[in-house]
């Protein structure tokens, strides 16, 4: 049976070490911080927080404090605020050891589109491209395959690209991949997943 | 030397021109300059291009410059939840210019420390790489990112002092530190003007040598997105 | 994931070898890494590079580091107030690489921001300019200056808390921001290191992000030119 | 009779106009501040520091609270701390709106060597080829003329530069000279120094 988005919030947590900084994408990145127990990590939001903690109690909304969804959150005992320019200084400088994040496409190669679909409204690609660019370790997390079936996991991408070459691994419904030198390395299938299962839906060379 | 003005109309008078270059703080709704952009409508001046994270909503921020039609472009990294900014830009009427968002934070900064141009390896192999000098440095590739230099720079802080010293409030502080530095002008509202020598000489934000003009205002202070979490019952 | 170490030899302990590139904070010798300079002197690593603004005094900063011949090169701006410095050099024993004081802090924090290149119209037409690619924006010539990446970072700040966060004090701040963020490891020394949650997220200086390992110690803290002016008698 | 160095540091002051912000250099310059009077005029100390005060009383030196040139110095109320890197940016950036330096030869064309005497001991630059570069206005004070009796201001430069065309206006102890095209202007001569004994004193086209 494939994982659920629960499932495969908690299989991404488990990426995650002591001591990291990490940045969540929305959506099924935003839940693995429900899932990282004990372990120490401080999570950045791009909009210029270090620290990042739980929504708030209704009525303790606070404008001034949000993430970079625009959600109203929390502080921590541990946050620290600053600038845009600073916050994608240490973004594109590498400080941020991982980045979980969605994906439309990814490509056997690390290529990542998860910004435009050519003719549909595009709204930007945010922080999405720098991310990608500068943070140490990218893992996607994603269903396998879109509402037509089709694999999300391709030969080549087909949408306009966030950034060439920068996922290490994706984490899907189905298992887990690595992208590695010819393409992709199969790490573990979801509980009930055969390797055939996942080979036959991934549509990219698996190594 | 009176930065201190009696509004934001009076803080405008004499800096707006049509087809100018207006570097806008905030991120979303959260940290916008919300009293100089009414301002701004109600000078009703025209053609003008926004470098500005975000193009607010529809009724709120950069949206009712939307509305007016007084905006001619947008350097933006990102503009969902705009209606009629998608109605204008499908129909042509809004040129949008794309910056991922740290080059675009990196831009306001580097024109404002007199950096012209810088290299990044964001956007590489991209749409956004196009057009764009490519060059290596250790054997990786980088694209070139021009500096942006605003003719003025709209910020919200929430404090200051009379001589402009700034400080922000959590994750308002956002871009506006960078839209103030790389405007020839600044001006910038805040919640509460503060009696000189009451801000801690080691915590401001943003020293005053950035902001040229001041006003004090009362501020709608808009949540996008209201999420909360229920408190567990014993 | 604790970051707090028990002195300064056991916070550099498997960070230090030959040959390395460390950025040093301070100014002269205000805000300067005392006791990790002392414990680099202790350890006795030879051929290091620093990019430091200053060179220290001869018994102070990274002068007891010229004294035990582990300096090969310095990259610097000022290096005056030295006399083992000048002989060192004159005697070609010692590399010196002038930086003006803008460019070496930009291009620290250019290579903590991921940056490898950036222009400033700083030194074009003098020799500092010479072999560096000029490239014109705007009809101003610029000359293209590089980020530092350094092997190692060291700093000193006012106060931290176990998580790495730092605040600075007055001009003692300078150069230990950039330096710290241009570093693969950043070693941070405070004077104390105060309880998770007492200090004002909106006044951090530095993000405990850029700060790997920390010790709190005893500074010495020397003044370098002590000023005084006479009070008025009544 | 001549300028004396507080007449020329009084003179550079008249340069100052209400609301700048203002570097000073070592030397003649640092007297500058002396002389402002009523103006509101804010200095920067390139090492961090907008809102430099004077010295301290004796017995209140404060190790964290120096001047560039290393000097113990105090706060204003007005007073803000920052790193060299955003220190140097409004510098580069133009915002700091006129530095007053010293010199060891300027140039007809605004050329300005303060920095070293090849073959001499180089302690090195500082800041001041960031300083003319991106201040608004480049002010040298300066003696006219060297021990040798030789002038200071030059046809061009014989000394390595610290910046190129960078200088606006020349306040030596015999009067006061703009670069402008072709050359300088004198726009003021020292007390009962003639027009003839300042262009004898100067080696450089005067227009």
């Amino acid at each position: 049976m494939p994982w659920n988005r629960n499932e495969m919030a908690a299989r991404a947590a488990e990426e995650l070490e002591d001591g990291m900084y990490v940045n969540l994408g929305i959506g099924i990145p935003t839940l693995v911080a429900n899932y990282v127990g004990d372990k120490d990590i401080t999570l950045q939001s791009e909009n210029g927080m270090l620290g990042m903690g739980p929504f708030p109690f209704e009525g303790e909304e606070d404008a001034d404090l949000i993430n970079a969804g625009k959600q109203t959150i929390t502080e921590l005992r541990r946050t620290s605020y600053f600038d845009s320019a600073t916050s994608f200084g240490m973004i594109r400088g590498g400080k941020i050891a991982a980045a979980i994040l969605g994906a439309m496409e990814v490509a056997e190669n690390g290529d990542l589109a998860n910004w435009m679909i050519p003719g549909k409204l595009v709204k930007g690609m945010g922080g999405a491209m720098d991310l990608v660019a500068g943070v140490g370790r990218v893992i996607v997390v994603m269903d396998h395959t879109n509402k037509h079936g089709d694999s999300k996991v391709l030969r080549e991408c087909t949408l306009p690209l966030t950034g060439k070459g920068v996922v290490d691994r994706i984490i899907t419904n189905l298992g887990v991949l690595d992208v590695v030198d010819g393409g992709l390395k199969i790490v573990e299938c979801a509980d009930g997943v055969t390797e055939e299962v996942l080979r036959a839906a991934t549509d990219a060379t698996i190594v | 030397m009176k930065k201190i003005y009696g509004s934001a109309s009076e803080a405008l008078d004499g800096v707006l021109r049509e087809g100018m270059l207006i570097a806008a703080g905030g991120f979303g709704l959260c940290g916008i300059p919300e009293l100089l952009l009414q301002a701004i409508k109600d000078a009703g001046t025209k053609d003008l291009t926004f470098a500005s994270n975000n193009a607010g909503v529809d009724d709120f921020g950069i949206g009712i410059l939307l509305q007016t039609r007084q905006v001619k472009k947008m350097i933006s990294s990102y503009v969902g939840e705009n209606a009629e900014f998608m109605r204008q830009y499908l129909s042509g009427e809004l040129e949008l210019e794309f910056n991922p968002q740290g080059t675009l934070a990196e831009r306001m900064r580097a024109g404002g420390c007199g950096i012209p141009g810088f290299y990044t390896k964001t956007g590489v192999g991209t749409v956004i790489a196009e057009g764009k000098e490519h060059k290596d440095f250790g054997g990786e590739t980088y694209i070139l990112e021009e500096g942006i230099f605003a003719d003025l720079s709209i910020v919200k802080a929430w404090k200051a002092d009379e001589t402009g010293n700034l400080i922000f409030r959590k994750t308002a502080r956002n871009f506006n530190p960078p839209a103030a530095m790389c405007g020839r002008v600044c001006v910038a509202e805040v919640e509460e003007i503060v009696p000189l020598g009451s801000l801690d000489p080691d915590g401001i934000h943003l020293p005053g040598i950035y902001v040229h003009r001041l006003i004090q205002g009362t501020h709608e202070k808009r949540i996008e997105q209201r999420t909360v979490r229920q408190k567990e019952t014993a």
